[in-house]
């Protein structure tokens, strides 16, 4: 109803508080969710209206949280599980990909894992190559697992409130540099269905397939194109899995040119799934080959310019637009 | 549906060792068929490990909990899941990996789980079953359910950080957990004193803050003391480890002859067996006599070669099953790649 | 010189064997690898030579062995940690990803991780979902780490010598169901060089490229499609990082139509790397999209029926070349 | 180039108070320093963890440490790093993200390291490093080098189960190995107590089967005292662990200013000062007098100083330094994505 300026951090902590509110069995554990109310403050003060029992400050054991949120969810709770960064994802591959993610098939059917893994990934705070990496494409290779990667507010709150209403496993990766971005929404109105992509911009000549932070590059890029002629579609995608591939593969079909743009690392990422598909589903319609725009196949520095220069930004993907469509960047 | 537990650990009734005996020798004779199963050909692969040399912790420990309570399992948990009241025949069929298994032959003797009895799961990773029940413990505290949450393991487990975490966590937030180490001795070829300084792994739990406890495995009634007086603890919040000493009987799965053993200690850890132990006590006590026992071991043997006859005659999971539970069932399954491929090629 | 018959597992065997001779720094770690001879029983009897100070019996603990090689190989070891099955390396993605991986790069190249980590995966021992997986896809996706991926017999001996020389960390992914296979080899005749592929058989209507068991699946699909009068390239990659893509671009280029087939999972794996890559570098001789063959998008299961259809096989490869060429499978 | 070390703890010489005291001193200003240069916006993000009220342990433990021994760190190193021999204009440009500091501005705070001085690497996970010394002190054996591989870590990483899957191996392999755990209270907001049952963690060390010890790093010279004698252990393969306790003065990180401490906490953990202490103890012993430490304290904070000057002066690492050192230098760089862009649109 109302329409708020709200920060992409304080919807994320809205959708918590709400599905909180609603669910008594939603509990939230994680470093430093409680007290210290989350080290990205998505968590902040949550710990006063629902106490320690609900937000559970854990020891700094992250394979032994994401166990533990497996067993909770089978044992009736509502877990939201909290991995301060993904590149800890490493340390707990065994308890989500092993456990959450196969336990449904593995027993035939007889229970599922409802938990939530919210973690933030991504680059922006010079945090240098431990604390700065996209390693979505891990979750995605995982069957089982649900993905879902806000690149708005208005998603940050409705996939995260979604999300604790699915009867699987969800991965749910923010983006640490988008915590303080702020947007006018009204949480009222109606969300966009779960496992549904978004056309963010529509142009004919090109279409954008990306997600997260980069929808802002590409949208940003989008800009800079049309000011030379150049009108891009750009599709965000909200959950990697499901993938809403349908919208794609009809902008595709008919605008003929593709680029994707993921900020992990190029190879055998996202980018890579995106451009083969597009190319199966898209081949004969397709003028240029699949244009992969993605994080350098390197690790990320803490050195501001290298961290900057190691993944893509508004410049590559408007260069990139440019050239796609023939013409030179300046 | 809290049945409640004493807290004194009352001196347990003459009977109990009857059921216990019974318990085991069903376990026992159960892994033998599933030995049986392999030989001729029926069961899903060689990864079977057999509990036999075990049987007191599964039937001494599992006595101790009640319905509604949940536990987890490694991969030698055949034992433990029957002592918790599994049906032999699903079990069976599920090592068979035929459809009318627990998991619809999904999951096979490593992945065998039944949430009706409170089975989170067997687990092919060693430790992977662990921290699930600080989670159950987390939801029993949660619900008021009064319920308790037991992770079975072996002592090759003890190598892996998860039990540390934890037990860590079980202890910070007093949750209803039992942590239990079936040490048979081996983790595969590696003896405990080869994998660790110090095998007192009980202590480990003290220092963690939990109860931790360490018992003699060939007599049952001893299992079964420790576990109802550690379980009452339990299940008010007192976190505890019980580590049950005893010997694997056999290879580490079908195939292994461990030749890695000396024979001399084999000869002499099975010895260590708490299913004769029990016999000779039931005898000496007077609470059977020779030839109930051998009708019993009639009944379970019969009771056991039926699991096998049931096994055979079930039907694989038809490939159609294979997209099925991935996800919960109101969503879509995955698309084969043959449908894929097809929708690739036949573009026009 | 001497042309002999041997398994995978032996010549995998000669290979740490040889290795173990020339260099004293040479050691191996892993779970079972001594006394026991190995899970698969490539270290077997490599205790009896070497002593257990060199071929060390670790406890459970994948995480901290993968952490020991690699301050062992900064400390002038030459380790070879292995790792039962390639399942377990969720629990060590953290020391292998964000330790051994970054290493070199972290410290502005002070030193190297010159580690090997050998691991076996893939299906065909009804080992179930945790004991049956390809998951090189996240090792490829993680800069840092070389991959090496043996499909025959003289392969597995001589890119294991090659990965004992190599500078950087090299993930050595076996296969569980070549170790009882043979052949007839020279191991002294002069090796291919780490870090190419290997054309496997010449074929001017279709490009198959893929490692490790597919390999032989490949071949034998492609004997199939010639009696039909196709006639497959078939490339063997060997290692995946470096991936070597000229022979790929040639070939793909001259004959136009390319599969690539992989065991793992299909969506975001090494599949989706090599599909997009081929369609980037060879859009304009492509007459059809790239088509993959992967492991389908669940877990395997214990059932032997359901095991098997879930990966692909020699008859996949068959039918799906047919129908890249207009032939409609029998 | 094994320097022996005494093997009975004698009563360390006076001199030795006095140059702890200069090495803390030096780590205190240098930590002043990288919150100054935070402030002036010239240090490479915000993750910068000031080991302020630490100095104790670092200075201690270290110098018990010979040239050619190794070590990791945590995210909280610098001071270890310093008592090693570090120089702090590298340190500093590294801190800020510059070419030439000791990883070319790759690294930064967090992930300082530098082979000549035996650091095999500070770490941004929390627990990441400690392995590693395990896998060194293979190689010390080895090679019967004589040296030792030392983990400094905070408390919080003894929630991480791989601490405990790596003393269980120093253990049973009898490593030259040595576990510092710098107990400052806190993991973040958490403290000790909000994250385990028992505090007490040598005696998890001990359970292991490695020696255990807990010293009060109020005063550098027990800690000195401890750090000797077990080293002396740890050298001849009794590997050890030593829990320092200390209090994290400030907060967190650069931008945390602690608002979860009780002030009256933080006003009496301040009080724990090793620096202060050291320093009042040598002028009670007449071992310095009040101009000398202030003419010491002129000179080290002239030291400290020079690294801002110093780190300001220097250059960012050029963006053509970010394909370097993925691979070994003989190796082929990985291709930029703009390059490979430019060659699927240059297509023809
Ligand atoms: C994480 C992991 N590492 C290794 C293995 C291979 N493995 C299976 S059982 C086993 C030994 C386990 O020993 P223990 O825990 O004592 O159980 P037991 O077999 O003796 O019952 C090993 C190493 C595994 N399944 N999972
Ligand atoms: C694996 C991992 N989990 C969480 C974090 C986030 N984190 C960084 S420092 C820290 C607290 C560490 O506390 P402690 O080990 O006591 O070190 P201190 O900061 O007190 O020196 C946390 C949780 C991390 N860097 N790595
Ligand atoms: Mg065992
Ligand atoms: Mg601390």
């Amino acid at each position: 109803m109302a329409l708020q300026e709200l920060t992409y951090r304080d919807a994320l902590r809205q959708a918590l508080i709400d599905a909180m509110r609603e669910n008594p069995d939603v509990v939230i554990m994680g470093e430093e969710v409680g007290r210290y109310g989350g080290a990205y403050a998505v968590t902040k003060d949550l710990i006063k209206e629902f106490g320690g029992e609900r937000v559970i400050d854990t020891p700094i054991s992250e394979p032994a949280i994401i166990g533990a949120a497996v067993g909770a969810a089978m044992a009736g709770l509502r877990p939201v599980a909290e991995l301060m960064y993904v590149d800890f994802i490493g340390m707990t591959m065994d308890q989500l990909g092993n456990q959450a993610a196969k336990i449904r098939y593995m027993f035939g059917g007889q229970i599922g894992v409802p938990m939530v893994l919210r973690t933030q990934g991504g680059t922006g705070r010079s945090a240098g190559a431990q604390h700065s990496q996209s390693l979505e494409a891990y979750v995605m290779h995982t069957p089982g697992l649900r993905l879902a990667m806000p690149a708005t507010v208005a998603d940050a709150y409705h996939l995260l409130r979604q999300a604790l209403t699915k009867p699987d496993p969800v991965v749910f990766i923010e983006h640490k540099a988008l915590y303080t971005m702020k947007e006018t929404v009204d949480l009222d109105a109606p969300a966009l269905p779960w496992g549904t992509s978004a056309v963010r911009r529509e142009g004919k000549d090109l279409v954008i397939v990306t997600y997260s932070r980069q929808l802002h590059y590409a949208l940003e890029a989008a800009k800079k194109l049309a000011a030379q002629g150049i009108e891009a579609t750009v599709i965000d995608l909200r959950t990697l899995n499901p993938l809403d591939f349908d919208p794609i593969r009809e902008a595709v079909s008919r605008i003929g040119r593709a680029m994707v743009v993921s900020e992990g690392v190029m190879t055998a990422g996202v980018a890579a799934e995106l451009s083969a598909r597009i190319t199966e589903e898209c081949f004969d319609y397709l003028e240029d080959p699949v244009v992969r725009v993605a994080g350098e196949d390197i690790p990320i520095s803490v050195s501001t310019a290298l961290e900057t220069g190691s993944v893509p930004g508004a410049q590559l993907i408007y260069e990139t637009g440019l050239k796609m469509l023939g013409k030179v960047p300046a | 549906m809290t049945k409640p537990v004493a807290h004194t650990p009352a001196p347990r009734p003459n009977t109990d060792l009857t059921s216990h005996y019974r318990m085991m020798l069903r376990i026992r004779t159960f892994e033998e068929r599933v030995g049986e199963l392999f030989v001729r050909g029926q069961s899903a692969g060689s990864m079977l490990h057999l509990s036999i040399g075990e049987e007191s912790a599964a039937a001494g420990v599992c006595a101790a909990m009640v319905e509604g309570d949940t536990f987890t399992t490694h991969h030698r948990g055949h034992g433990i899941f029957l002592a918790r009241g599994a049906d032999p025949n699903r079990m069976m069929a599920e090592i068979g990996g035929k459809e009318a298994g627990y998991c619809h032959g999904k999951g096979g003797s490593m992945h065998i789980a039944d949430m009706g009895l409170g089975h989170l799961g067997a687990n092919a990773i060693v430790g992977g079953g662990i921290p699930a029940v600080v989670g159950a413990g987390l939801a029993a505290r949660h619900h008021g359910s009064g319920k308790i949450s037991a992770a079975f393991f072996g002592d090759g487990a003890t190598g892996q950080g998860i039990l540390y975490e934890s037990m860590n966590m079980a202890a910070l937030w007093s949750l209803p957990c039992l942590f239990v180490c079936i040490n048979n001795q081996y983790g595969m070829g590696t003896r405990i004193d080869q994998a660790t300084a110090n095998p007192e792994i009980h202590e480990r739990a003290r220092a963690f803050g939990l109860v931790g406890e360490r018992v003699d495995g060939l007599d049952v009634e001893a299992v079964s003391e420790a576990a109802d007086r550690l379980v009452a603890g339990v299940r008010q919040g007192k976190p505890a480890f019980l580590m049950i000493d005893c010997y694997r009987f056999y290879g580490h799965a079908r195939k292994d002859k461990s030749p890695y053993r000396d024979p001399a200690e084999e000869e002499q850890g099975r010895q260590k067996d708490p299913v004769a132990f029990a016999r000779a006590a039931l005898l000496e006590r007077g609470l059977a006599t020779e030839a109930e026992l051998t009708a019993l071991e009639t009944e379970v043997g019969a009771e056991m070669d039926a699991t096998i006859d049931f096994t055979i005659a079930q039907k694989e999971p038809p490939l159609s099953t294979m997209f099925r539970d991935v996800y919960a069932p109101e969503e879509p399954e995955p698309e084969p790649v043959r449908t894929r491929i097809d929708r690739v090629l036949a573009r026009d």
